[in-house]
């Protein structure tokens, strides 16, 4: 393995990946931990295009660096948090967690170890949203359609869910 | 049309379902018709079947297969490994069954006008049980099997705790809760038969594990053939029901609907028989017959058991659900004789015990109607108030403990002709519970008709039995005494079934 | 051509995950419990598209897989939220240990 | 002259005769309630079709030869089960005797059971039991004859409790049913036996594999005997003879046609039937001969002091059935036969008279009857004539069936049997005229009662059959030639046409032992010269114990009956406490684990989350360490 630029790219990436992922479950105050993850979201966003997925890479950017985050960003200022985060779970419980997750990371490790797959060349690079858009609509229209009704219904959803409860907090108050 | 007839007749009640919908829920009579008319279809082509059959023609072209589930690509190994499709195809035996099926349904259909609330969930539900009904014995995989299997269960159990009696409740859950036991034994096998074998489909099922030398996905050591016998055993012993898995169908017996039980204990209890008698034997039958001592003695057991806690029982019902059990036995020796005798002895008992017991439970509906009680103490003269309603219970009396002439008379000989040439001890241990039938049944059907009238019938209010309530009655003991006196109306449909079971045992 | 092996791509997703699933079940903030939760659906993220590139059979098809993804994310952030919302409004708390009314 | 075809066409429709009853009974089921009384003219019309028909055939018969006709019933597997039936000597016979008896049961009734309300059920039971008893005797293998032997004794059970209402007829109906299936079992276990053995249920193919050696000999004992057991059944033998006296709750006609006549004697008809097999094993014989024996003079001894007349009769008829089983066993295939038909003519002759004088004096105590002589001028001299001929009295048939069975018995060898024999025929001649001087002698006692004689239709039959007790016996005797003997062994390659001549001692023996009887009985109830109480009166150890049938009843009673309800109550406690009992059980503690478990149900969203994921986790572990399911 060879320090490429390519290589190094990816290093870069993941590193600043992993490094607001860790931020995001030590810092403080949950503003600042929406923001280490928009940093996790952005070097996503970099491996996608390292594996020409530019398209991907643009959505993703869009959504969750753009429009998830200030969503949540809205959820902590609606709910009016005194905004540092106080965890209290039981040391107990973290450090069974962290042994879980360890196991399972370690499992899952040695079965990716395993795994060797010869990489095959592809088009994918090559006019990738042409593609994506040409599969999204023949092969995957139904899905598609299916994902502006869930969209839909979300959305609808969200509306009737936020509406009513503040109507009746009002009643309540009144 | 002959491709998809079957479809059409497991899911002919489906029209009826629909019909029912666009009724209201307070139009009692018209529901009660729908409901009925609503079995008819799935009874025409039933007939038109057996019509089909007896004018010489073969039942295979009624055959069919539609692909359906595919786990996993195995094209270039086997296009059919680990596929399950959607078959339906009818031989002699389940084609006897389903006519039990279609005749029973519509004549539950008719002894359901007892029903006294929300008739509209009940015919949608009985139409709904049906269909499982029709479907298991059509079914000619495991996995379409199970379906049909488990949608017997649930129509069954809303009707036991819905319209059923004082205990309902209780009564249900033990159903359920037992059978859905059998039921996850029976998916274990059949899972593994799939996983093993890579196919449920019967035939070939029965052809890839007695045939040695045939590659299998992964070979099914002889130990593991005896352990999925003894589960298939339990998963039907459960239903059928086998000593000692038996209490819950006593609580069914006794608290649900008797029209419910008319199909309960006509043919639900029936799919147990069916599947050991397609299943068990058919896809294991060395196995079988090495255990055949075993079933045989389970027989005598049920046989006797059955018997001998029926004499002592006060509720006519129980009586009836005991003697279920008894009779059960009579299937399990006739298997276990493993002979053509003992096995067409057994396929006529699961018929003629099916006809025998919807009678008796229609006409336990019909008296309890009027008298409100079926306690053997309580009762007693029945035959000054109710002439013809006694007559008839005697009659079927007399088919259940075998009266020559009757249809319980020949299944009961066939199998012990069978026993006796299997095992002359046992069937002599098993003749006893012929002497105790008589016994059982006597001392609570003439408890009942014979005697003084006590307090409780002679009300002035108790009326006979009436014409809309006769035409079941009648109808079924003309099928019992027809199977009694020309047995061959059963016998020339199973005996291509039967030489195929025991060609398959080897003997 | 990329001389980044598919195994460098699945360990990144995969401690990604692992951090998404420790802080999802951690963490009091229902909203960084949310968080957690994309988190994690970026790791799966990166498993479909980098098996769409590098996988046994590259298509296209990973990435149109983790479009839906992304789509049914933002639905299930926009819900979620919105639950938040009505829940706060109820019992004027974020935090998810407080939210225990449907215990037995 | 007819010719040959024509004989065989009398045959042909022998199938019809039982199906003339069979039409009375669906008929009168079916229209019973428009026809009301009727529908007595129906059974008694359809049942004058059978006995024309049954003489045509019987006709056919002695011109021609066996018929047989039969069809494919049932198939199982290679072997083919067939329905048919057969028209040979001892049929023919039958079929006469049970239509003839049969008819005049049916006109008997209709005098008899006038009042009845539910006449048209009366005369359906009668048409259903006609019909099964017909078909039996024309069966030509046992499986039929099995089928129509129980549905006798369905006709049996039904007729038995005819008036339902009354517990003593409900009880005796169950116990007549029960009784006899415990003998049927016998039969049943028999005929399957002889299948397995010999491929076949028809007689002529179970003869021929008995003679040619096809059946090991203990086989053909077990079967025998197997098959004597149903025999002993339906035949009241001892020990399963209790149900036969208690089965006189029914109507008198049914007691006639049915516990006299004709079922009954289907035992007897099944052993002569049989009788090659038993021919192939002396030891079944041996034990054919001493149960009839021993039955005979049990059953009599029994008859000797009961109080009831039909109960009386019912004893007789028991002791004689014996009295013909001790002649099958014996070797008398044709004293038998010969017996049976005798008997089926004067004790139908007794049981009608007998209802004759209840109908008159409305008791059945033949301690409050008396004098009913001089009031019942038709009856009492019919009666006298069927008391004569039991008791064997010469020139009466009774007399000379009796004496072929003597002996036969003689013959044999067996001079414990005979004694016996001759000793039952000693209590025979005394019980019967005790009873008929009882009934008709003295005064009246039972005063305030309209004593009347019945009315024609009643008394009509009675002669008939007078008529025939007296002549039937003239086909078999040793004076003017043994007609029915040679007739019906004739032909038959199992059977030697015997010539019973005996002793000539013995029949004058029979005629003094049955005149001593008859004069005891003068002495001591007419003249009242002997004391009743010169050997033990009422009260008396020997009085209670034969009073009480030996105590029978209450010996099943206390073991087998008691057996049999102690063995189901201990299975009922099974079933609750150890199989519901570990159902329960295993609910009970599921339903704890569930309590237990419940704990678990925080409502905390994570903890859930971190129970599920560590749950993966172990298993993705379990997994990455075997190496997976399919590595």
């Amino acid at each position: 393995m060879t320090l490429s630029g390519e290589m190094l790219a990816f290093t870069l990436l993941s590193l600043a990946a992993i490094m607001g992922g860790i931020l995001l479950i030590t810092l403080d105050r949950v503003v600042h931990m929406v923001i280490a993850l928009v940093f996790t979201f952005i070097s996503i966003a970099g491996i996608y295009v390292m594996l020409s997925a530019e398209f991907v890479a643009a959505v993703q950017v869009l959504i969750y660096s753009g429009a998830i985050t200030i969503i949540m960003l809205f959820g902590i200022m609606l709910t009016r948090h005194n905004d540092t985060n106080q965890q209290t779970a039981g040391i107990f419980r973290k450090l069974l967690l962290l042994l879980g997750i360890a196991g399972f990371g370690i499992a899952v490790y040695a079965g990716i170890y395993q795994l060797d797959i010869p990489p095959e060349e592809t088009s994918l690079h090559i006019d990738n949203t042409r593609k994506i858009g040409t599969a999204l609509y023949s092969r995957h229209i139904i899905p598609f359609e299916l994902t502006s009704v869930l969209l839909l219904a979300a959305l609808v959803g969200a509306i009737i869910l936020a509406k009513k409860d503040s109507e009746k907090g009002e009643e309540e108050e009144g | 049309m002959k491709e998809v007839l079957l479809t059409i007749l497991v899911f002919s009640p489906l029209l009826g379902m629909a019909a029912l919908l666009l009724v209201h829920g307070t139009q009692e009579r018209r529901i009660k018709w729908v409901g009925i008319l609503g079995t008819l279809p799935a009874l025409s082509i039933s007939l038109y079947l057996y019509g089909h059959y007896l004018a010489g023609h073969s039942l295979n072209v009624f055959s069919e297969k539609a692909g359906w589930i595919r786990f996993g690509d195995f094209q270039q190994i086997d296009p059919k490994l680990f596929t399950v499709d959607y078959e339906l195809s009818v031989d002699g035996f389940s084609l006897l069954m389903v006519l039990l099926t279609t005749v029973l349904s519509t004549l539950a259909a008719v002894a359901s006008i007892h029903i006294k609330k929300e008739w509209k969930g009940y015919y949608l539900l009985f139409l709904l049980l049906e269909i499982g009904m029709l479907g298991v014995f059509l079914a000619q995989n495991l996995v379409l099997f199970f379906i049909f299997f488990e949608i017997t269960l649930i129509p069954a159990f809303f009707l036991i705790g819905k319209w059923g009696y004082a205990q309902k409740e209780r009564a249900a859950f033990s159903f359920l809760i037992y059978n859905g036991f059998g039921s996850a034994v029976l998916l274990l096998v059949i899972i593994t038969l799939l996983a093993r074998a890579g196919t449920t489909n019967i035939e070939a099922l029965k052809y890839l594990i007695n045939t040695e030398g045939v590659p299998l996905v992964s070979p099914i050591p002889s130990s593991m053939k005896y352990g999925m016998l003894i589960a298939l055993l339990i998963a039907f012993g459960v239903k059928l029901p086998i000593f000692p898995l038996h209490t819950w169908m006593l609580r069914v017996h006794v608290q649900a609907p008797p029209s419910i039980v008319m199909l309960h204990a006509g043919v639900l209890l029936k799919i147990g028989a069916f599947g050991i008698i397609r299943f068990g034997l058919g896809i294991f039958p060395d196995q079988f017959k090495d255990l055949s001592v075993l079933i045989i003695v389970l027989g005598v057991i049920n046989l006797l058991y059955g018997a001998f806690l029926a004499f002592i029982q006060q509720d006519f019902k129980m009586v009836l659900a005991y003697s279920s059990i008894s009779h059960m036995g009579i299937v399990l020796m006739g298997l276990g004789s493993l002979n053509e005798a003992g096995l067409q002895g057994a396929i006529f008992q699961v018929v003629s015990h099916g006809l025998i017991a919807a009678l008796l439970f229609c006409l336990v509906g019909i008296f309890y109607e009027r008298v409100k009680t079926t306690s053997i103490k309580d009762l007693g003269g029945l035959s000054s108030v109710m002439p013809i309603t006694a007559g008839f219970l005697l009659a079927s009396a007399m088919a259940s403990l075998g009266l020559p002439g009757m249809s319980g008379f020949i299944s009961e000989f066939m199998a012990f002709l069978g026993l006796f040439k299997a095992d002359p001890i046992l069937a002599a241990i098993g003749t006893l519970g012929i002497i105790l039938t008589a016994v059982y049944l006597l001392r609570a059907a003439m408890g009942m008709i014979f005697g003084k009238p006590k307090l409780q019938v002679n009300s002035e209010a108790v009326r006979d039995m009436e014409t809309a309530e006769m035409v079941p009655v009648f109808i079924l003991l003309a099928f019992i005494i027809l199977i009694g006196v020309y047995p061959a109306v059963l016998s020339n449909p199973l005996a291509d079934t039967i030489q195929n079971i025991l060609s398959g045992s080897g003997g | 051509m990329t001389s980044i092996p598919l195994s460098a791509y699945l360990v990144l997703a995969l401690v990604l995950f692992c951090i998404g699933l420790y802080g999802a079940l951690t963490k009091k903030n229902t909203v960084i419990v949310l968080i957690s939760i994309e988190l994690m659906l970026n790791a799966v993220n990166i498993n479909l598209v980098a098996f769409s590139r590098l996988g046994p059979s590259p298509s296209i098809t990973g990435q149109i897989f983790s479009l839906f993804t992304i789509a049914v994310a933002a639905a299930e952030a926009a819900v979620g939220l919105a639950v938040l919302m009505s829940l706060y409004n109820r019992k004027k708390t974020v935090n998810i240990d407080e939210m225990n009314s449907l215990k037995h | 002259m007819l010719d040959k075809g024509d004989e065989d066409a009398m045959m042909e429709i022998a199938w019809i005769i039982p199906l003339f009853p069979l039409l009375s009974f669906l008929l009168l089921l079916a229209a019973g309630r428009v026809l009301k009384e009727k529908s007595a003219y129906i059974g008694i019309l359809l049942t004058l079709c059978s006995f024309l028909f049954s003489v045509l055939v019987l006709w056919g018969r002695i011109r021609g030869d066996t018929y047989k006709a039969e069809a494919d019933w049932l198939n199982i597997g290679e072997a083919h089960i067939k329905a048919g039936f057969e028209v040979n000597q001892l049929n023919a016979l039958m079929l006469v005797i049970v239509s003839l008896v049969s008819f005049l049961v049916h006109l008997y009734s209709k005098g008899y059971m006038q009042r009845e309300d539910r006449l048209p059920v009366f005369y359906a039971y009668l048409g259903l039991f006609t019909f099964a008893m017909l078909g039996l005797v024309i069966s030509p293998n046992l499986l039929q004859l099995y089928i129509f032997w129980e549905l006798v004794g369905l006709g049996s059970f039904l007729l038995i409790g005819f008036y339902f209402y009354k517990e003593e007829a409900k009880a005796a109906a169950k116990k007549a049913f029960i009784m006899t299936r415990i003998g049927d079992v016998g039969l049943f276990i028999g005929m399957i036996l002889l299948f397995w053995k010999t491929g076949s249920f028809d007689f002529q193919v179970i003869f021929q594999e008995v003679e040619g050696g096809g059946i090991t000999q203990s086989m053909i004992t077990l079967t025998a005997i197997l098959i004597f057991i149903g025999a002993m059944g339906k035949s009241g033998q001892f020990p399963l003879h209790t149900w036969l006296p208690d089965a006189m709750e029914g109507p008198t006609p049914v007691s006639a046609l049915i516990h006299a006549a004709t079922m009954v004697a289907a035992g007897v008809y099944l052993v002569a039937a049989m009788y090659p097999l038993f021919l192939a094993s002396t030891s079944a014989m041996l034990i054919v001969a001493s149960i009839g024996g021993l039955t005979a003079i049990f059953a009599a001894s029994i008859g000797l002091v009961q109080r009831d007349i039909k109960r009386i009769l019912a004893y007789s008829t028991v002791s004689q059935l014996g009295y013909m089983m001790l002649a099958l066993g014996t070797g008398g295939y044709t004293a038998g036969v010969f017996h049976l038909m005798t008997h089926a003519f004067f004790k139908a002759l007794l049981f009608l008279a007998a209802g004759s004088v209840i109908h008159a004096v409305h008791t059945q105590d033949v301690e409050e009857m008396g004098g009913l002589w001089k009031k019942l001028r038709i009856t009492g001299p019919v009666f006298l004539i069927g008391t004569l001929a039991i008791s064997g009295v010469p020139l009466f048939s009774g007399f000379f069936s009796k004496d072929e069975i003597l002996s036969s018995a003689w013959e044999n060898g067996n001079y414990v049997l005979f004694g016996l024999a001759v000793i039952a025929a000693f209590f025979t001649a005394f019980y019967m005229f005790r009873l008929f001087f009882l009934v008709f002698s003295g005064r009246l006692k039972k005063q305030g009662v309209l004593v009347h004689e019945s009315p024609r239709s009643m008394t009509f039959p009675m002669i008939i059959l007078a008529v025939l007790a007296v002549i039937s016996g003239y086909i078999n005797t040793p004076w003017f030639g043994t007609f029915l003997g040679s007739w019906l062994t004739e032909g038959n390659p199992y059977l030697e046409p015997e010539h019973r001549s005996g002793p000539v001692w013995i029949m004058g023996a029979a005629t003094l032992v049955s005149l001593a009887g008859i004069a005891l009985a003068y002495l001591i109830y007419r003249r009242n010269s002997i004391s009743r109480e010169w050997l033990g009166g009422e009260g008396s150890f020997l009085h209670t114990v034969l009073y009480n049938k030996y105590y029978v009843d209450e010996f099943y009673q206390g073991t087998i009956v008691w057996l049999t309800g102690f063995v189901s109550i201990f299975l009922s406690y099974i079933d609750r406490f150890i199989v519901e009992g570990l159902v329960n059980g295993i609910a009970a503690s599921i339903h704890k684990l569930g309590r237990l478990l419940s704990r678990f149900q925080t409502g905390q969203t994570q903890h859930y989350g971190a129970i599920a994921f560590l749950g993966l986790a172990v298993l993705v572990i379990i997994f990455a360490l075997t190496g997976g399911m399919f590595g």
